[in-house]
């Protein structure tokens, strides 16, 4: 379903001078997941929004389905669904309105809130929702039918409580056997399989702030 | 006291200054009822929304209860 | 024990179910006292020597000023017996009376205004008195949009009831800035009459029009303040109960 | 898409009303500055409402990408592959609806209470509502570059104010010209052809201002 | 607390540039809206400059307290046990020095670009540097009342600008008398006036509505 | 230290109409934690924001050391330290001004952030540091010397990394020996000791949204 899906190949990041991570590789293959790790401020995030495409100074190659970028951006973008920290919620809609502005139908939408658990809050409005609340809003997309096959997702697991982090792992498991694929950041282990762990510090630069200041 | 108009005509006209007048009086007068028909029509509206939401609730609770009889059932397998 | 009645005073439910027995009465006084007064007013009393028949607009024009600036005070004081004494009813009338002074604000500016034209030759003047009303117009419009711009009841309630009464500190002296204001400019073309010496045939008919207006501001208070009321307690069972009863087929 | 918008700025129904209050509030504080004097106040009428027109345009545009912004769906609205164009001329048609319609409609009122000219009435209305619809998409733009910027504020009002100077020439223009008993024709052609220009060019640059404020 | 106020004002440097900017750019548009008669521009001077001052003072506002509200450090204000009001009037403070003092500062030369006439630009100078204390302190009372709300905009300007007219008026009424000939002390004693009632009351009510803003 | 401590009596709080809990009772005393539980929505932030005087609007009684609120609100708020949701991080300063804004002395400060593996980045812009860094300037509080007895923290988890959860474990559990208290919320378990976990789904109504559509 990913055709030759994702490739990062010799990625190198480097923000206010300092080196994230370098000769970064690995492959995202249909039906597989990757979760990116690694300490606070390892580069996680700046990984993900290399990777969509949303940032663009890094040197070495990312292909989607053999195309490198530039040129893959555009048919990646379009098999792509990318949930960040902030998470694409509007605030002053309804979470009903919310999932119709990514144009899914009423009825769908309907069910999709169900299996979040937001039944009952359809008609709510997002700013009145607690923390975990709105994480769900935005997840319900996971739960609209016929899902883009790429899934991105920045910690998705923030701010949920224990019971919506096995929804959410049993969803990104149908995800995958569906042929899909997952790419997550997450600090918590994440129940999914097949996983591919990829540990930003293996990418370290020789000498980071992290690894010579450890955290206590 | 007596009316202080000839006839009816010369009523409405009030020496010319006949539209001024019942300008002002009728905008008095639909502001006026406004501000009586809008609790009265505001109250009708609540009333019907507040019968569907009872209703609505109804049909959550029976469609609630039938899923938990439902997973309890699975569960029990 | 002396605080009780004040208490119950609070409760909004003790409020819906008294006021439903007096509410028909003041209805009923307030109109009539309105119909007879203009009546009266633009029938029966004579005609002004210098402006002729427009100065009948006098009869609403006069009222409405005066019920404009004494709703406000009348905001004010239910915002800050809502702040002191946490009254929800409190809150709740003052809620209520920020359209009713607005739209009473509205009438004096316009019947103003129109009168204006026939008198001065114009629809509108910088004159201290008509300034300082639309002043206090854009006062109750940010009462009005306050209150509104919260997602918690409370919080509004709150929010506008400080502004409203940071208002009331600052009516005076806007008042009396632009009338100092007005002064120093002194155009010199128009000038409000003084009609202190108001001819007892003209000045009757005012009266009852400005108990009128008293009363019928009194009424729509009221009707505002239980909509409202029921509005914000729908969840509790005495409303449950009432609203499950059906409409009735002509009046409410 | 459209419909969305509309309901999010019904929804917040302040934002329709708020520049027309303040464009109201404004034009009233105008006299206890200047004086109440007729005459004067009567030739500066045309002038004073279009400024003060612009000015509320301006400020209120401040938001129109902001809140899909801190809420993360600009950039989920970037991430799709069709072009931006549209979205953005959405809001852009909103925008205009919600404020530039309204402000138009209520300026003869206050034209009066400025004592404006006999005959100015109408030819302020038609170039208020054909400017302030060129007014919003060039604000667009603006509004776009200062998204990423967390405390845009005035620094908006700075970029976008010089391109604010020929629709305001030709606005008061057509008054002038009608109050002097010319005919307006000619100026209302220009603000049109503005607008023709602004419809085809801001919505393009706007959508590239959006891509580089998310790339932040 | 007063340095780190100013710190953060001096670090976010366009909070303090654009108002200015604001200012004198609205000033160099109005000549384009009313004409550019030199002897009519003379005797709207005083007012119109006021009148910028006022809306420049009130813009910039809006983001008094927004940023504190937002990270959560003005709740943690709030939970220190002493009272509110001396970091209230220590964030008006800077917000005067930012923008009202150079504002005032500014004020001769656009004076001079409008023509106002000799002897009025010391009073201007005075009154708007008096003036513009006190419109900081009530305008601190309404960012204070719509802090919570996600989009104050210009409804912080519909609540604020009737409560700023005394201001306003006798702010123009001193650089006014000193053109006309009379002496302005008067004027300005009832600046001072206002200034002191302000400095003790505005800062209590902001308190309040700064508790009341924290409950929502 | 913490004297009698918090004492919770009959507490209930709705929202919007809907009853969060009722009922509910615990003690918070000297040298223990308690972790407040319950799914997404369930109250658990309400309850806190109750517990610190935020919110007011709740029946039951709360006591600090024996003195019912509101009385004793005043002495609780002398010894709170309290970090929510929002961080209380002021984006546009550097972490060490942060701290200094706590009132905490530049040596204090420094080796705080040290503890919670900020060395190095104490003079970046906080804006510039990624979720993880940022939740750790705000628990660099934590580290400051002689902390204030009562610790409230909202998901102080939440983005942070393995290590930086188990320093703040270690951290927690340093204060309880002081003698100090800790009231928390997590969705993730905490290893501190003595905890008394409070679940809000044991003192929800007896019906909710929560309980009838529960999460899949
Ligand atoms: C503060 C608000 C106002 C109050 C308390 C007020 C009150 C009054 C009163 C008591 C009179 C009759 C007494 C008299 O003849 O002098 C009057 C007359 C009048 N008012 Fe008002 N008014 C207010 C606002 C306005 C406004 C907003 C307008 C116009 C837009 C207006 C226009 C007039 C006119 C044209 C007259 C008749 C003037 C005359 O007798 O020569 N007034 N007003
Ligand atoms: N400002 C508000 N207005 C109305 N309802 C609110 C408001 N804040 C919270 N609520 C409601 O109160 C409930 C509890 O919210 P709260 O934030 O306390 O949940 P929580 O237990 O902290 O959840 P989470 O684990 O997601 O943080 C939610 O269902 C929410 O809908
Ligand atoms: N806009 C920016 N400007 C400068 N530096 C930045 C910017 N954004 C991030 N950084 C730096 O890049 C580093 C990585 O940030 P990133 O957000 O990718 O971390 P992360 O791995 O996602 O951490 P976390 O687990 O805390 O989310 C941080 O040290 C931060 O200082
Ligand atoms: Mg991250
Ligand atoms: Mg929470």
């Amino acid at each position: 379903m990913c055709g030759r899906s994702l490739a990062v190949r010799g990625l190198a990041c480097e923000r206010d001078g300092r080196v994230l991570f370098e000769g970064l590789e690995f492959t995202l293959a249909p039906g597989t997941a990757v979760q990116v790790e690694g300490a606070n401020g390892a580069g996680k995030s700046t990984l993900i929004r290399t990777l969509i495409g949303s940032v663009s100074d890094y040197s070495g190659t990312i292909a989607w389905r053999g195309q490198a970028y530039p040129r893959g951006l555009a048919a990646m973008r379009s098999s792509l669904l990318y949930i960040g920290h902030n998470a694409g919620v509007r605030r002053g809609l309804t979470p009903l309105e919310n999932l119709a502005w990514y144009g899914a139908g009423r009825k769908e939408a309907l069910r999709a809130l169900d299996e979040v658990g937001l039944y009952g809050f359809e008609d709510v409005l997002c700013q009145q929702l607690s923390a975990g609340q709105n994480r769900r809003v935005a997840l319900a997309r996971l739960y609209l039918p016929a899902p883009p096959p790429l899934w991105v997702l920045d910690e998705p697991l923030a701010a949920l409580d224990v019971v919506g982090v096995a929804s959410l792992e049993a969803q990104m498991n149908r995800h995958l056997q569906r042929g899909g694929c997952v790419l997550l950041t997450s600090h918590q282990p994440v129940n999914v399989a097949p996983l591919l762990r990829v540990n930003l510090a293996d990418f370290g630069p020789h000498f980071t702030a992290q690894e010579l200041y450890c955290v206590r | 006291m007596q009316f202080q108009f000839d006839d009816f005509a010369s009523f409405l006209a009030m020496n010319g200054h006949g539209p001024y007048v019942w300008f002002s009086y009728g905008v008095t007068i639909a502001v006026l009822v406004a501000l009586v028909l809008v609790p009265l029509l505001r109250q009708r509206k609540m009333r019907e929304q507040f019968q569907r939401q009872i209703r609505q609730e109804e049909a959550r609770r029976r469609a609630g209860a039938e899923r938990n009889a439902k997973s309890a059932a699975v569960a029990a397998e | 024990m002396s605080w009780q009645w004040f208490h119950r005073m609070g409760s909004p439910r003790w409020f819906y179910q008294k006021s439903s027995v007096w509410l028909p009465w003041l209805g009923a006084a307030g109109l009539i006292l309105l119909t007879v007064g203009c009546i009266w007013g633009l029938g029966f009393a004579p005609q002004d020597a210098k402006q002729g028949n427009s100065y009948r607009i006098m009869y609403i024009h006069v009222p409405a000023a005066f019920l404009a600036l004494a709703g406000y005070y009348i905001m004010a004081i239910c915002g800050a017996i809502g702040l002191i004494w946490k009254m929800k009813l409190s809150f709740v009338v003052m809620r209520a009376a920020a359209p009713i002074g607005a739209a009473l604000t509205f009438i004096s500016l316009v019947t103003g205004a129109v009168w204006g034209k026939p008198t001065w030759g114009t629809y509108w003047v910088w004159d201290a008195r008509i300034t300082s009303m639309l002043i206090l117009f854009f006062l109750y419009l940010g009462v009005m949009a306050l209150s509104g711009a919260f997602s918690r009841e409370q919080s509004g309630d709150k929010a506008s009831a400080l502004l409203a009464l940071v208002g009331t500190v600052n009516i005076p002296i806007i008042y009396k800035s632009v009338d100092w204001w007005f002064t120093l400019h002194q155009p010199a073309t128009l000038k409000l009459t003084q009609a202190s010496t108001i001819d007892p045939s003209m000045f009757y008919p005012l009266i009852t029009m400005i108990a009128g207006f008293y009363l019928f501001y009194a009424w729509v208070l009221t009707l505002h303040t239980r909509t409202l009321i029921l509005q914000r307690e729908w969840r509790t069972q005495w409303v449950r109960e009432l609203l499950e009863q059906p409409v009735p087929a002509a009046k409410s | 898409m459209f419909r969305t918008e509309f309901t999010l700025a019904v929804r917040r129904r302040s934002d329709i009303v708020n520049p027309l209050l303040f464009f109201v509030t404004v034009l009233a504080l105008m006299p206890l500055g200047i004086g109440p004097e007729p005459e004067m106040l009567s030739r500066m009428a045309a002038g004073l409402i279009w400024v003060m027109a612009l000015l509320a345009t301006l400020l209120s545009q401040e938001s129109l990408f902001r809140g899909d912004y801190e809420d993360g769906s600009l950039e989920q609205l970037a991430l799709q592959s069709q072009p931006l164009y549209y979205p953005v001329l959405a809001k852009v048609l909103v925008h205009w609806l919600v404020t530039g319609v309204p402000l138009a409609v209520l300026s003869p009122l206050l034209g009066m209470m400025l004592n404006l000219g006999q005959g100015g009435y109408w030819p302020l209305l038609m170039s208020l509502a054909l400017g302030t619809a060129s007014l919003s998409l060039i604000g667009a733009v603006g509004a776009a570059l200062t998204v990423a910027l967390r405390r845009p504020g005035l620094l908006l009002a700075l970029i976008i104010m010089p391109l604010y100077v020929p629709v305001l020439i030709f606005g008061t223009g057509t008054v002038q010209a009608a109050l002097d008993g010319y005919s307006y024709g000619p100026q209302l052609a220009i603000l049109g052809a503005i607008l023709a220009a602004a419809a085809a060019l801001a919505p393009l640059a706007a959508a590239g201002a959006i891509r580089i404020s998310l790339e932040n």
